[in-house]
């Protein structure tokens, strides 16, 4: 599964994507944070705020308890701030 | 309804874009548009640096302006919006209505506005005038509050 | 604020009057524009014949202005309203206003329309496809409904 | 004192503007209008509808009640279609 990271998540993380295998019972957006949290201090510090980073699969919003069965692409980042 | 959704680096040019919305028809009464512009906050910034999600950013605006177009009767919206290094004074994002009457043109150009700030991936981080990277711009309460009023009313 | 206020029959350029009101300035982060254009009707209109008292449309826009001024914080302000024969597609009123944010920006361009609708003194009058003349337009009820919500609000 | 019509009040009128001298008891624009209709069927005519039709005084809008003393120039006109 391709994971792609913007803004400060990006930073924080210290790259722009990165493809994963999960383990079993990785099934909604946030299992998968919980899951990325355990991978090193760059992923606890990109999503120590949890409630703050944003998700998205394959390009739509996605809430936390969102499941991400057949996801290609999951996006993370701050609160969008363009316009 | 046409609609026009662009993301680029370049320039725009609402004078073209609005003469392609317009061109040879005569049931539009109204037009909005709204350019959003890069301030130097008191001579504070150099730039804005805007970073985009390729692909979700023209999928979610596509979305945003298809509940635009159920919700009004539009003839026509366009949306631009840029991203890379932005100095002081430049465009930003453009966003284009037409209709008949002017009610329609103008709450579909606020709507529009109010969900590109809050849901489209794009992200403003500050170029300082000393030289130096500022900080990510952080989302403004305000525009999450903007969005209540189009989820209350129908109209 | 600066403020411009034009009464013509020629056409305007909306591109022209935004950079006018943008120049050498770098605190504005929010221009929207209004246009008004002529409408066909369904093909059934060749015109309309805008009518004005000339110096009370200047003197009551000025007043227009100054109340949408007082109102929100606004950076600059531009209208413009053609009078005579306007022909379908042409454009016939002009508001630009520009803001540091998007918020005031629109409500002041939409309060001075709403105004502007029901208080500049214009009239407008249908000329034909067929060469005769048509009607005088006829105020429409929704017009004095739209003023209600700002003298309801302060915001 | 100077009136001037627009529109539909100044066709059916049947003039641009006029110079009067008002009669004593004239106070306000209604008490104008009244002594108005006096004139002729086209001013009858004009104002047949009058609380359609709207006055202003030297370039203001004016109520019905306003009073017109050391007013240079009247108009009446109907409502207002520009925009």
């Amino acid at each position: 599964m391709k994971l792609v990271y913007f803004a400060w998540v990006r930073e924080r993380i210290g790259r722009t994507d990165e493809t994963v295998e999960l383990p079993e019972g990785i099934e909604t957006v946030s299992d998968l944070v919980r899951w990325l949290k355990t991978r090193g201090e760059e992923y606890e510090y990109a999503f120590e705020n949890e409630e703050i980073v944003r998700a998205a699969i394959d390009h739509v919003h996605a809430k936390p308890d969102r499941v991400i069965a057949g996801a290609r692409e999951i996006a993370f980042f701050p609160p969008m701030t363009g316009g | 309804m046409s609609v026009t959704i662009q993301i680029q680096a370049d320039p725009f040019d609402t004078a073209r874009e609005t003469a392609l919305l317009t061109a040879r028809r005569a049931d539009i009464g109204a037009v909005v548009s709204f350019v959003g512009l890069c301030r130097d906050e008191g001579g504070r910034l150099s730039a804005l640096e805007l970073e985009h999600y390729p692909g979700m950013a023209e999928a979610e605006i596509r979305r945003i302006a298809e509940m635009a177009g159920e919700r009004w009767p539009l003839l026509g919206l366009t949306v631009i919006h840029r991203h890379g290094m932005i100095r002081p004074g430049e465009d930003i994002v453009l966003v284009l209505t037409a209709s008949a009457h002017r009610e329609a043109a103008f709450s579909a150009a606020s709507f529009l506005m109010d969900y590109l700030k809050t849901n489209a991936p794009f992200w403003k981080r500050e170029h300082l005038r000393d030289g130096t990277k500022g900080a990510w711009v952080e989302a403004a309460a305000r525009d999450d509050a903007a969005l209540e009023r189009w989820e209350r009313t129908q109209g």
